[in-house]
């Protein structure tokens, strides 16, 4: 029952990740394609959290750890390339 | 339907990734496209080596409480190709690091980032 | 049989974000695809059994040298990047 | 025991859930500050949901699982800010359905200071 479950939530979470990435090949501008990069890791934290589960390892919650703390800094970098002046 | 394993699926995609890379590297006309599909023949690359070690049925080699600390040698992958990829990921940030170097160096000296100006280092 | 799915849904992914890479109009279009191919690439590395070269590929690959290329194309600046 | 993992299990889902709906708000949305509001907090409530059902799973864990949310929490509408004021110096244009603009209006009067 629980295992049901937890399939259905990463299936949905993996759909939620191919519809970001419709968007980033359609965007019209690059903050667009940006915003999608910025969906995607976000939403892959989430995938890795439910493969730790079902590996039964908590180690792999370090990798999840790994992208909440240094995703962000990639894009404020991009967004101040935008602004014009790194 | 028995070749459908992880192994063999991280392998074709590692191989693919190679090809388009290398397919891009020797097409592309501008220098920092380039270097972006360097980048992607890098990755292709490491997928191949990670992809060699895995075996099925074992679990990654960190020793924590669900493992024990006997047999351990029957319970691991081999860790040995994933330290070479390790250190492997750290210098291809390193060459991509110069190759952009001599981009940028390129580009201020004649103002232009296509590789058909330069004829002169040609022989 | 469910990890089977995800990892070939993963891997057409990557395919298709590194053909992306190459056909983009704009240098920074391809420079966060090859960004998406190193994220994906390490979701891959978790599922076959190598946590510690994932934890480096989330750090470096997606992370580093898009900063790197960025710092470079922010010193360009010309129209088609 | 089985209740808990059920409890657990279905935070997970909701958590999903809300994954699901902000990224179909990242494709449905009309302009770029629509869609940015969509793909951040929905995310970042659907990922938040998400990690604190695996700790409610496994209680071994929730110490980890408390972290990354503290992280995420802190990270993600930073990352999100910036990109926002960035689209908004570039000059992308808002929906036609917009009836007030603030920054628009304080950058004007800090010009008209300076004056």
């Amino acid at each position: 029952m629980v295992e049901i479950i937890l399939y259905i939530a990463g299936g949905l979470i993996l759909l939620g990740m191919l519809t970001a990435l419709w968007r980033f090949v359609e965007g019209p501008s690059s903050a667009d394609r940006i915003m999608a990069f910025d969906a995607m890791t976000v939403t892959s934290i989430a995938l890795i959290a439910l493969i730790a589960f079902f590996n039964n390892r908590i180690i792999y919650l370090d990798v999840a750890l790994v992208y909440g703390l240094l995703s962000f800094t990639g894009v404020i970098v991009i967004a101040r390339f935008l602004e014009k002046g790194l | 339907m028995e070749y459908l394993t992880l192994q063999n699926i991280g392998l074709v995609t590692g191989f693919l990734l190679i090809l388009i890379g290398l397919y891009g590297a020797l097409t592309q006309k501008n220098i920092l496209r380039i270097i972006v599909a360097f980048t992607i023949f890098d990755a292709g690359l490491n997928l191949v080596i990670v992809a060699l070690s895995y075996i099925k049925g074992r679990v990654a080699p960190i020793i924590d409480q669900t493992t024990g600390i006997t047999n351990l040698s029957e319970k691991f992958v081999d860790p040995v190709p994933q330290a070479l990829v390790l250190t492997s990921i750290v210098i291809g940030v390193g060459v991509t690091g110069v190759m952009l170097t001599f981009a940028l160096r390129m580009f201020k000296t004649r103002q232009s980032l296509d590789i058909n100006d330069f004829k002169e280092t040609k022989w | 049989m469910v990890v089977i799915i995800l990892t070939i849904v993963l891997g057409l992914v990557m395919i298709s974000m590194a053909v992306t890479a190459l056909t983009a109009q704009r240098v920074r279009a391809a420079v966060l695809a090859s960004g998406i191919v190193s994220l994906i690439a390490s979701i891959i590395y978790l599922l076959l059994a190598a946590p510690d070269v994932a934890m480096t590929e989330a750090a470096i690959g997606s992370g580093l040298t898009t900063i790197i290329f960025f710092y470079v194309l922010n010193k360009i600046r010309r129209s088609d990047v | 025991m089985e209740i808990r993992m059920l409890i657990g299990s279905i935070v997970t889902l909701i958590g999903a859930i809300f994954i699901f709906l902000g990224a179909l708000g990242i494709v449905r949305m009309p302009d770029l500050y629509n869609r940015l509001q969509s793909g951040t907090k929905a995310s970042t409530l659907g990922t938040i949901l998400s990690i604190a059902g695996i700790g409610i799973i496994n209680p071994a864990w929730a110490g980890k699982a408390f972290i990354i949310i503290s992280f995420v929490m802190m990270t993600n509408p930073v990352s999100s800010h910036t990109l926002a004021r960035g689209a908004h110096h570039l000059g992308i244009p808002l929906s036609k359905k917009t009836v007030i603009d603030k920054l628009k209006e304080a950058e004007a009067n800090e010009k008209k200071e300076e004056q």
